[in-house]
């Protein structure tokens, strides 16, 4: 059941200027499952930024965790936030990931920020004995914030678009290099990432798992602000229908009005 | 008659604190965090007469203290709601409005025939004023003739109290409430949304598919408490005060300045809770001030 | 020509940066902070034909991201203006459009005859829009009738460059943009305040002495905008944007809108460097991306 | 010369929740004298609150500082800042308090948060030999935060409403008994209390200087918000005409529409 908490920020870890995780403290077990989120807001923030920002669960329990990637006003003031600080928050909601299918590889593919949904993930995965294969791929070697973690619990392949650690290029080209007919792709980063791997996985038959990022103003199915389109026409809406779904369900070529999500603030 | 009592033409609210159309679903989303009888009241979400998929995202985006929404008013239509919805508002107590919308007269006349066989409308809120359609919306609310139109056909199937709202891009509002008013409109609602648009500029794209989208949120706030008061002055019919509505002190900048009772919108986004705490903090205001709401409306039009 | 050059009509501007009427005095207060020559150019203080004190306090309150102001045009008139401010201006080289404002058409041509005899005015801006004076004031910028009136009146008694400000409390406001450019003006300046209201609920006591206010500041940017993407699709004359411009992301949304200037109003007051903090992130934005700011005008129409 | 500065919060000294003294680190003099003023925001405030503040400044020089009363949501913000926070600082603004005038014993008369400039203005004083008579009123105790600070440099007498400090009243009453022709006085507080002491100031023919309060947009007389009904017509500019000034220019009774300045809020 989702509910409605102001809690205190325990802890904040930076890495680097734009990647902060938080870790909250709360009174009794969120409940979260991997693939959930929470919708966060400063307790103080007054009148702007206005709306709450959802996040995807890093971790859950009594000291749940987001992970942030700063790209505008409220990321800003999250990524300034010192201990003590009173947050609202309200979750868990939405789908979590689903369960892996038997007998197959389990494929983490993330992006970025993307990464977040997958530790929780990979981490539950272990915990049953599964040591899935993560493709983590950023621009630089500084946007692989959780590299770590992921190391963890999975055998890691890293890719950077400049080189500057792992294999230079995407995580599409490493995905299509150990496509086979056996893996279970779950997948979370930018649109047109998700949407390649989305693609590939379709052209194989191979199961895929995305989470959806836009924005949201609710959280939780009434603003019907959260449309995404549905394959087979109409919408899905990625906070009651996702974030996790089946990448099937999803058109992801028909936005072609709205702004490139996560593409870079210029000034 | 309870403090929080407030009587709008004939019906009876346990207290002024509604939601808003649109932003709280079908009032069935927030069992989780308290009961939502406890309201003075919820209006639906824009009905129309046949289900509609709204428009295609991005449909939202953050504007300074406010937000821009362009759902283009998906819903589930009256019939879905009348059979799925409403019977479970019904049983908990719930007073409901139910919000229309339509691109032409008889629409909204069929629709308010198809609530007319139900049980548990409190009222009908007329939305005339939708920015976010390409069709009707908008046009009807900005001209005092369509808005009587519209008004005097749905007051001649229906009996529940009808309420209009109105939209603040109308150039002559206190034209358009009073040609309503004339036609029998019980209340007046004021206020929806105004166009507003927002640019990415990294992209140099708008950053909704349907380029406007109606701006809502405290921003709107002063905007809406001008128009309240301005209505106050023109009309005899209650108004409902609409527009950035988040605490208790919101609410009674409306109703001090003449509005009968308020809605709460995108507040409820900011905090699910944000209704309750609303009717909460009226309730210790007019205790701790020994008064009732029925002496708080207008009190700012004394001085 | 430069990057940041831009033609409004006949008149260059060095840069599309400019600032707003009744939020930089007369230019003369910010010679603490920097060069006002360095911007584009500078609106006055609204000037009508014999000095105004004013309406009484209070006369401004905050509101959500945006304030409310009810100055009621106090100022010093336009003899004392072109006798006390004028010459330093034009002395120190700055680019000066002047605002007036009557409640009356003579009195508008009055004014724009005085100022006919003065070198160093570089475009006249009618105020056609204030809605803190009881009369004149918005009537005129309201009615499409009534503006064209104006501008024609004017048009006859002044070869400068004409610039016309628009209300966005119109009901049809383009149909008022276009009677301007059919009567001659050179440019649609949009939009000037909408009026708002706020209530001291301690004191259940209007804020304001004047009642209502004009609403500013960022609150107001999504309906400028959206004011100036209706009006680019419109009229051919050029748009100069206003309402909550703060930084160069702002202003580059307004030119991507289809604005060709952008006037800094409310922000000055935050930041009296914010004018000229624009103009360095434009600068910037061109050089970076190679391009001018004629290459940015409407960027957002194309996609 | 007016400057335009980012500074740094210093150090934040609680009185009590309502009442704060916070001071910031400059890099030169400020030049400020007693009775002149600064705006104040916070530099990552954003787009709400979305004016400076005016807030007088209790010192000047290198580590200028303001005691600020919670009030609204920008002295909220101010109340809750940490050291090292970001403040943009305007000053020194406006007309500081004219020189005492020889062979008459200052008496500076305080409501509340309106003891700041006088605070300034008695240690100017003490440095010049002088010690004023201070009469410092409050609702409570608890409103008279900077009373050590007064008497100083200060003969003090204090007043509260409900006599839980010193004399049971007001400053007025006790300003009354103590009104004599050899007197110069200075006063700073809630309007009402200012418009009382100019009426028994102007009765004995005794000079009177007040410093005025009002809202503020800009701080240096453009956006002409600031009107205060002059004595002869028209209107006073708080920011350029004061906020120091005598009290005879002053026309302290046509403020009928306006909220009480100062009144508490409800909610
Ligand atoms: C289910 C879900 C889970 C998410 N999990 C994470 C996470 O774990 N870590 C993380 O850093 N971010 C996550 N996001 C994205 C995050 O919500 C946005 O980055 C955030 O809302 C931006 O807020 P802002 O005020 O900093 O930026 P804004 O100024 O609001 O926007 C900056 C840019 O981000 C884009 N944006 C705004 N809202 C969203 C959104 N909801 N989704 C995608 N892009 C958006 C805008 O279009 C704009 O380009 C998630 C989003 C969703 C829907
Ligand atoms: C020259 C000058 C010097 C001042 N010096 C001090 C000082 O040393 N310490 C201090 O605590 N305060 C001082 N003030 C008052 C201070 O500026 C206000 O209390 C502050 O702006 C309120 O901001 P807020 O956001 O907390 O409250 P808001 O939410 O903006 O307003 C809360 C209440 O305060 C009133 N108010 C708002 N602005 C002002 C204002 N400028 N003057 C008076 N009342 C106002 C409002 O009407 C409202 O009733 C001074 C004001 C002026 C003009
Ligand atoms: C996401 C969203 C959807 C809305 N849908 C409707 C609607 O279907 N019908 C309607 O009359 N108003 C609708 N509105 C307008 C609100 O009911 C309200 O008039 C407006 O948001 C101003 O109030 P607020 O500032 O409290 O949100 C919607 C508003 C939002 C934000
Ligand atoms: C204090 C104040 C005074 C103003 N005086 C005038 C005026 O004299 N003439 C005029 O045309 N507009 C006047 N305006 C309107 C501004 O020029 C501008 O149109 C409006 O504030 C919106 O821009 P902004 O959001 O950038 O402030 C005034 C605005 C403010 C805030
Ligand atoms: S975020 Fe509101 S419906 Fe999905
Ligand atoms: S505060 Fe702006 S003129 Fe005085």
């Amino acid at each position: 059941m989702k509910r409605l908490e102001v809690l205190p920020l325990l802890r904040r870890e930076s890495m680097g200027d734009a990647y902060h995780v938080l870790t909250f403290e709360a009174a009794v077990d969120t409940g979260a499952s991997a693939g959930q989120f929470v919708m966060v807001r400063g307790a103080e923030w007054g009148d702007a930024p206005l709306l709450p920002r959802p996040m995807s669960y890093l971790s859950g329990g009594r000291t749940p965790s987001i992970l942030i990637k700063v790209v505008g006003e409220g990321t800003l003031r999250m990524a300034r936030a010192e201990p003590g600080e009173p947050f609202t928050l309200l979750g868990p909601l939405g789908r979590p990931w689903r369960g892996a299918h038997p007998g197959r590889r389990p494929v983490l593919v993330a992006g970025g920020v993307g990464v977040a949904p997958l530790v929780f993930l990979a981490r539950d995965m272990a915990k049953s004995g599964l040591r899935p294969l993560a493709i983590y791929g950023g621009r630089t070697a500084r946007d692989l914030p959780l590299d770590d973690e992921l190391a963890e619990s999975c055998e890691l392949v890293v890719t950077t678009e400049d080189g500057s650690r792992g294999r230079r290029g995407r995580v599409t080209d490493e995905l299509l290099e150990r496509l086979s007919a056996d893996i279970d792709v779950f997948t979370c980063g930018p649109d047109r990432m998700m949407a390649k791997v989305a693609e590939l996985c379709r052209e194989r038959d191979v199961p895929c798992a995305v989470s959806l990022e836009t924005p949201m103003a609710c959280g939780y199915g009434v603003c019907l602000g959260c449309a995404v389109p549905r394959e087979e026409g109409g919408y899905l809406y990625a906070c009651v229908d996702g974030p996790c779904i089946d990448a099937r369900q999803v058109s992801f070529s028909s936005d072609s009005h709205a702004p490139v999500k996560g593409a870079p603030r210029v000034l | 008659m309870s403090r929080l009592q407030v009587k709008i033409g004939e019906l009876l609210l346990h207290n002024p604190v509604l939601t808003a159309s649109g932003t709280f679903g079908y009032g069935l989303e927030y069992e989780d965090f308290f009961d939502v009888a406890e309201l003075g009241g919820i209006c639906t979400k824009g009905l129309s007469l046949l289900p509609r998929a709204g428009n295609p995202p991005e449909r939202i985006c953050e504007t300074p203290a406010s937000m821009l929404n362009a759902i283009g008013l998906a819903n589930v239509g009256v019939e879905a709601f009348c059979t799925d919805k409403l019977p479970i508002l019904r049983q908990r107590g719930v007073t409901v409005v139910a919000n229309i919308f339509a691109s032409s007269t008889s629409d909204f006349v069929a629709i308010a025939e198809r609530l007319e066989r139900e049980d548990g409308v409190h009222a009908i809120e007329l939305n005339v004023s939708c920015p976010n359609v390409t069709h009707g919306g908008l046009e009807f609310g900005k001209d005092p003739k369509l808005a009587a139109q519209v008004t005097a056909a749905v007051r001649r199937v229906t009996r529940r109290p009808l309420w209009v709202k109105m939209s603040p891009e109308a150039g002559d509002i206190v034209a358009v409430a009073r040609a309503c008013e004339d036609e029998g409109a019980d209340a007046i609602t004021a206020i929806n949304t105004i166009r507003g648009m927002s640019i990415d500029v990294g992209s140099a794209r708008l950053r909704l598919a349907n380029r406007t989208g109606g701006l809502s949120g405290p921003a709107l706030r002063p905007i809406a408490l001008r128009i309240v008061w301005e209505l106050a002055a023109a009309i005899r019919i209650p108004i409902i005060g609409i527009g950035g509505v988040a605490t208790a002190r919101d609410a009674l900048e409306f109703l001090f300045a003449g509005a009968s009772a308020v809605q709460v919108g995108t507040a409820s986004f900011s905090d699910p809770l944000a209704a309750k705490k609303v009717l909460t903090g009226l309730r210790a205001y007019c205790e701790d001030q020994d008064l009732s709401v029925a002496d708080l409306i207008g009190r700012a039009r004394a001085t």
